[in-house]
């Protein structure tokens, strides 16, 4: 019994990790088809802002989440206007994106190398302790994380459902053309788009750090996970992708459990492979009509 | 007597050596009960220091005498992760090299010549990246020296362009197969050394360390179960092979092994397999500092009466800063370490001056050691040999051999056939010849760990962890 | 087709047959000028590299399917080529075309798994399939053979397969000249591999390719194939990727997993971007581009990584169509026009009748607009 | 009278391409004009220069006196131009509702939103029944309605409307031009490029005819149906 509670506390304490790092990552790819390889790169630069916030400045952890959403969105308002806005256009967009940002993510790496230094760091803004349930111990961060994940969900989707603002970005993603024939700012509604990632991501990466450590790179991991889970929730499913984020975070630990820990990783890929064959557009996808 | 090693060691590259090696380990063991020991070891301890402080004012009088022929710069090569994962180390075996010269410049260089460092990034260490480094600080730089730090990927193809042009080139590649390589063709191997001994030694010399423990009474362990986790890479696996031969001579069972595919952060699985086992002792051969901090971090939310040990990684300072004061009680072992005794500090002092006192000396020191050794070698042999300079080459690599150095992290006597340094007390019973292979332990969450055995390089006592109840 | 397409075309071959030659007779004469082992071996891993694009350029530029799997089909060339060496005692040279097999078996395999699969969607299954080979090669660690002291494992695990002899060049031309051997095998690879390549560009199968990129529903709804078109292309692409697997392996003389890793593959991925994807000197002079880049970088240490990503990113923004574009251009002095790229697409959807008929047909001589319906 | 949208001498292309060459035009307030002419010969190109998709690469274009040549396309929106595109350019992955709220787009305030949403309703009762339904899943006829009433919640002065009948069933396209029909009566001025003139000449004011990016001819209605040389010669028919 304390066995099967612990493979699920872990699962959902990886689950979480996996959720909260996949919201900006689905954002953007939901409203631009732009699949953000430099998302690990605002992971990043948020778990640095908190690092330099607490630890450097001294402040209060206040100012944590302000300063890093604030970050993010500076970083989303420059790789649109430097990168994004001048590739947007073009037909191979959805590849050439993919190795524009990858070069994006390499850069932010090395600057932050040569800035911060290689070594990794504890991140201030967590939690230590945890809740005794029996044997066995759920973390607060844990708790913390679920909590941020679900609420940074519901403003996602409330944003980009409901508010005006929402609505632009998603018409702007559907059909450009009549966007503009809408009287819609294009630019500027993706310069929108990518600052509420920017800033969901850089947030994010203050969860996911304070969870483990920081260092340039932290973010690479936490990216190739968010893809794979998006992949297989179905093209910009933002709930669909929180749903899977915590199967599969439970499945790769469970999998760890029974089969042991190298066969976690490996076996949540095959699963991947499987269910794209099986299911192409994802579970929770829809067929997109193709256009001629 | 009872040989303490298993048939398969024997069956590798010098049955005598490890023979004779079990037999003194055996002696020494039964020596250590009583004090005969530490006088041994404490005299050759301080020859050795002697011999150390004979280096540096060697190479200082030989500068002195020296009539310069010229006063061009001596290229001297580096090549190793500046960026990617493993970067950490990286700039700290470039911070290492570059006070070694600086300090070495400071004396006249060798010769009356200085030395002018080149860095080559070798990002993910694959073969074709450092082959390409090799190649490219010989033929562009002509370089006269590769010292280097580590490179996981390249299995030893880099010593083919390093032996066509007779080079020196010493590394810390903490790898088995440089001891068959170099067997394999001793003549064309000539000028490649490696500056710590095998990470082979650590599994052994682990079980060695535990047994010590156990039967010197500090440690009363509960039962006689050790569990290993084993990272994905050669080094953690050949170390868990050692420890795994190693354990039931000394009286252990290997209770559970795993291979834990890493980079990874998420130690629960495992964690709990290992919980249901309760052993006496776990150790974690996996290295990278903050992916072992979070599994001490989630060990100790739940903890077992058990030692826990790590390889390497809980050494460094990111161990100690992620971990917090879950960090204090957890081991960690090496034949790497830098030392806490009075011969390091200068070198320690140096590195907080030039790099900043939050910087961290220890793996600098591994390549601060074999740098000093190669300039007082180079010294002695009446200069350095550029590439093609076979010749001059030899008698620096003679030098290298003959004249042994003390570094911060111990001593660099290269065994004369496989060419690569030593551990004591597993392999050499003389301090003098070693690194010395330490157990240390985390005491206080802001301070290096303490070394805790082996004589005489232990500066504290083993302290039971407070996770034990 | 009619009799100006045809001279268009074999004015096309006579010209693409003197830019071979000419890369060809520069590349044979290197050596001569005795630039050093560091440079020698710098070209031969970019005739490997290049070898490796062009082909993936058949799946990814001309047939349109963004398979990432390429170097997971080169690893298994290589790893078959050293095992045979290492577990069958076999001779390189008769080692590599079971290398070129198993590589084209499994790119018919990989093709096969992403038949239903489009666009950004087939770019993450490839990054898996990839992602599970290094995880499985990475987290083997069963000893399979001893060597001495030294533990070998199946597949060499993280470490990578280690002695499995190379193709002999240090016995016949001795440890001096061995890097000339090295460097003639890449180059015969790549040449090898581009006339393979052109061939099947220039064929009716590149055609069909083509049309499938272009216009996938046009095509199908004409009869082509698509999946056994698709499927086609994927083994194709696998021949030489594999033999340039192999020819890798014998040349480093160790074979690791550290070919799977994505830094790797985003460089090849590059290559061919900034080269011009789909065209049929984009690889090579997108290898060649970044190959010198990269080298000319390592003087700058810390830096090399990001200079080369700035590049590359300046390339991408700037340059669209790639280098090849630019060597276009600067040949017809004609400047890009952003107009030409958006009527390619954006535009072009709200009117597709209209769009055709603004195509010059004397752009593309192999033309899609003749496979276009 | 004074002219809502005067072009003159305008040329455009795409890339090297030329497709139109010099036009002229110039269309009077509350005007219907339409233009016809064959497929693929420069009348979708003439509108999306004038809404500004394609930029022109000579002459000008006036807005009730006002230059708008260097504007963008939303720029032109906010100025009161306005075109409903070709085919269903519909945001496909959102409601009926939404689609309408994205007309309002410029529009300012709540209660004003909420008129013109009414309003369109009002003039397409289908489109109030399909409300919450996404557009992607409506018919043909429901998606160009939708397309038009999107257009309408703008309430511009000028109207460019791109082929409105294409590829439609003569019943809904009977639906549309009762709608024009109506458009008519509420007075903006609206410009209809159409394929075939039959119906557009009911409603229209003038009709020019458009061939190789020129103007070749142009008349009333009823000019047009006497002139069957012109018929035979362009229309086929």
């Amino acid at each position: 019994m304390d066995i099967f509670l612990q493979i699920i506390i872990s699962g959902v304490s990886l689950g979480a990790m996996y959720a909260v790092g996949t919201i900006a990552l689905s954002l953007l790819w939901g409203t631009m088809g732009m699949m953000n390889l430099a998302h690990g790169s605002f992971i990043a630069i948020g778990g640095y802002m908190a690092y330099w916030c607490m630890t450097v400045m001294g402040a209060s952890w206040i100012f944590v989440l302000p300063l890093a959403l604030a970050a993010g969105m500076l970083g989303g308002y420059l790789l649109y206007h430097l990168v994004v806005r001048w590739m947007f256009e073009r037909k191979e967009f959805s590849v050439d994106i993919i190795i524009a940002t990858v070069a994006v993510a390499a850069l932010v790496e090395n600057g932050l190398l040569n800035v911060a230094g290689p070594e990794a760091k504890r991140q201030p803004f967590s939690i230590s302790g945890g809740l005794k349930l029996g044997d066995v111990v759920l973390p607060y961060q844990t708790i913390l994380t679920v909590a941020v994940a679900i609420i940074l969900m519901v403003i996602v989707l409330y944003i980009v459902t409901r508010t005006k603002m929402g609505i632009v970005i998603r018409a702007v993603s559907q059909q450009q053309v009549a966007s503009q024939l809408m009287g819609v700012n294009v630019m500027s509604a993706f310069a929108q788009a990518m600052m509420l990632a920017g800033g969901v991501a850089a947030i994010s990466g203050v969860l996911v750090t304070g969870a483990t450590q920081l260092f340039p790179g932290v973010g690479f991991d936490t990216t190739i996970k968010a893809l794979v889970i998006c992949i297989i929730a179905g093209l910009g499913n933002l709930r669909g992708a929180i749903f899977m984020a915590f199967v599969l975070g439970l499945f790769e630990v469970a999998v760890q459990y029974i089969f042991g820990q190298q066969y976690g990783f490996p076996a949540m890929l095959s699963l991947v492979i499987v269910l794209l064959i099986l299911r192409p557009h994802g579970l929770f996808g829809k067929e997109t009509v193709e256009r001629v | 007597m009872k040989r303490i090693l298993k048939p398969r060691l024997n069956r590798s590259h010098n049955t005598v050596e490890l023979v004779a090696t079990a037999e003194g380990k055996a002696k020494l063991a039964e020596r250590s009960k009583h004090a005969g020991l530490l006088d041994d070891t404490r005299r050759s301890f301080l020859k050795l220091g002697g011999g150390g402080a004979l280096g540096v004012g060697a190479l200082a009088m030989m500068n002195g005498e020296a009539k310069a022929q010229s006063g061009d710069p001596i290229p001297i090569g580096s090549m190793y992760p500046l960026t990617g994962p493993a970067a950490s180390d990286g700039q700290g075996y470039k911070r290492g090299v570059e006070l070694a010269i600086e300090e070495i410049n400071d004396y006249g260089g060798i010769l009356g010549r200085p030395l002018e460092p080149y860095f080559v990034d070798t990002k993910n260490m694959s073969a074709s990246e450092v082959v390409a480094a090799a190649n490219f600080l010989i033929d562009r730089h002509e370089v006269h020296a590769i010292i280097n730090g580590y490179n996981i990927g390249p299995n030893d193809a880099e010593y083919e362009p390093i032996a066509d042009a007779g080079i020196i080139y010493m590394h810390v590649n903490t790898a088995i197969q440089h001891h068959e390589t170099v067997k394999s063709d001793p003549d064309r191997y000539f000028g490649c050394f490696m500056a710590d001994p095998a990470e082979y030694w650590y599994g052994a010399g682990y079980i060695t360390m535990l047994a010590d423990l156990r039967d010197s009474g500090v440690w009363t362990p509960q039962n006689n179960k050790v569990a290993i986790i084993v990272g994905s890479i050669p080094y953690s696996i050949v170390i868990a092979d050692a420890m795994k031969d190693a354990a039931a001579e000394k009286g252990f069972e290997i209770a559970f092994s795993e291979v834990v595919q890493t980079p990874t952060t998420e130690w629960g699985p495992v964690l709990s397999k290992i919980r249901q086992i309760d052993p006496a002792a776990i150790a974690n051969t996996h290295f990278f500092a903050g992916d072992i901090a979070q599994c001490q971090l989630q060990f100790v939310e739940n903890p077992t009466n058990s030692l826990f040990y790590y390889q390497y990684g809980a050494l460094q300072k990111d161990f100690r800063d992620i971990a917090g004061d879950a960090s204090v009680g957890a081991l960690t072992g090496t034949v790497d370490g830098l030392l806490s005794d009075d011969y390091a500090r200068p070198y320690v002092d140096a590195h907080s001056a030039k790099y900043g006192a939050d910087s961290d000396p220890q793996p600098g020191a591994l390549s601060y050691g074999p740098m000093h050794h190669y300039a007082i070698a180079a010294a002695i042999a009446g200069g350095t040999g550029e590439p093609g300079n076979h010749e001059q080459n030899r008698k620096i690599a003679w030098a290298l051999k003959r004249f042994t150095f003390r570094g911060p992290t111990g001593s660099y006597w290269y065994h004369p056939e496989f060419q690569a340094t030593v551990p004591y007390p597993t392999f050499t019973r003389d301090a003098s010849l070693g690194h010395p292979h330490m157990l240390q332990q985390i005491q206080d969450k802001s301070k290096p760990p303490v070394v805790i055995y082996p004589e005489p390089f232990n500066v504290g006592a083993f302290q039971t962890p407070s996770w034990f109840t | 087709m009619n009799r100006s397409a045809q001279n268009t075309k074999r004015k096309e071959i006579w010209r693409d047959f003197w830019v071979g030659l000419a890369f060809v007779a520069i590349a044979v004469l290197i050596p001569v000028f005795d630039p050093g082992n560091y440079i020698l071996s710098q070209i031969t891993l970019f005739f490997i590299w290049a070898a490796v694009v062009t082909q993936w350029n058949l799946v990814f530029g001309v047939a349109g399917v963004y398979s990432l799997a390429q170097m997971a089909v080169f690893a298994i060339g290589g790893y078959a080529t050293g095992m045979m060496g290492l577990y069958a005692g076999w001779n390189l040279w008769a080692a590599l075309p079971i290398g070129a097999l198993a590589a084209v078996i499994a790119s018919f395999l990989i093709g096969a798994a992403n038949l239903r699969l489009r666009g950004p969607y087939i770019a993450i299954m490839t990054l898996a399939i990839a992602q599970v080979l290094y995880a499985l090669i990475v987290t083997d660690v069963e000893c399979f053979i001893y060597k001495g002291k030294l533990c070998l494992n199946f597949t060499g695990g993280a470490k990578g397969l280690i002695q499995y002899g190379d193709f002999g060049f240090k016995e016949l031309l001795g440890f001096k000249y061995r890097v000339l051997g090295d460097y003639y095998l890449g180059l015969v690879l790549l040449i090898l591999g581009m006339l393979f390549a052109l061939f099947i560009m220039y064929g009716p199968l590149g055609a069909t390719f083509r049309a499938l990129r272009d216009n996938r529903i046009c095509a199908e709804a004409r009869g082509v194939d698509r999946v056994r078109n698709q499927l086609l292309v994927f083994a194709l692409s696998g021949i030489f990727t594999g033999l340039a697997g192999g020819v890798y392996a014998g040349i480093q003389r160790t074979f690791g997993p550290d070919v799977l890793s994505s830094t790797l593959l985003l460089f090849l991925l590059s290559m061919m971007v900034v080269g011009g994807r789909g065209t049929k000197w984009g690889p090579i002079l997108g290898a060649g581009a970044l190959m010198l880049v990269d080298t000319i970088l390592r003087d700058f240490g810390e830096i090399r990584v990001a200079g080369l990503s700035l590049i590359i990113l300046v390339v991408m923004i700037f340059l669209p169509r790639g280098l090849v574009g630019l060597v276009e251009d600067i040949f017809r002095w004609r400047p890009q026009s952003r107009w030409d790229e958006r009527v390619k697409d954006g535009i072009a959807r709200v009117d597709f009748r209209e769009f055709q008929r603004l195509r010059n047909p004397k752009k593309h001589p192999l033309g899609t607009s003749g496979n276009n319906g | 009278m004074t002219s809502a949208i005067q072009v003159s001498n305008l040329t455009a292309g795409y890339g090297r391409r030329q497709v139109l060459h010099n036009i002229s035009l110039d269309i009077e307030e509350g005007m219907v004009v339409g233009i016809i002419g064959p497929n693929g010969h420069g009348k979708s190109s003439l509108l999306k220069v004038l809404s500004g998709l394609v930029p022109a690469t000579s002459g000008q274009v006036f807005m009730g006196g006002v230059a708008i040549d260097g504007m963008s396309a939303h720029q032109r929106v906010a100025k009161g131009l306005v075109q409903i595109p070709q085919g269903d350019l519909v945001f496909p992955d959102m409601t009926v509702e939404e689609n309408l709220l994205m007309g309002g787009y410029l529009a300012q305030g709540r209660t004003e939103i909420d008129r013109r949403v009414n309003k369109v309703y009002e003039m397409f009762p289908r489109l109030a029944e399909r409300r919450p339904q996404i557009a992607r899943t409506l018919s043909g006829g429901e998606r160009r309605m939708l397309g038009i009433g999107r257009g309408l919640m703008i309430e511009g002065q000028i109207m460019l409307i791109d082929e409105p009948s294409l590829g439609l069933a003569p019943k809904v396209i009977d639906m549309v031009y009762e709608v024009l029909a109506k458009l008519r009566s509420v007075s903006p001025t609206l410009l209809v490029v159409e394929e075939n003139p039959v119906r557009l000449q009911a409603i229209a004011d003038r009709i020019y005819l458009m061939d190789n990016g020129e103007f070749v001819w142009n008349g009333t209605p009823d000019e047009l149906s006497r002139n069957s040389d012109l018929i035979a010669t362009y229309l086929g028919a």
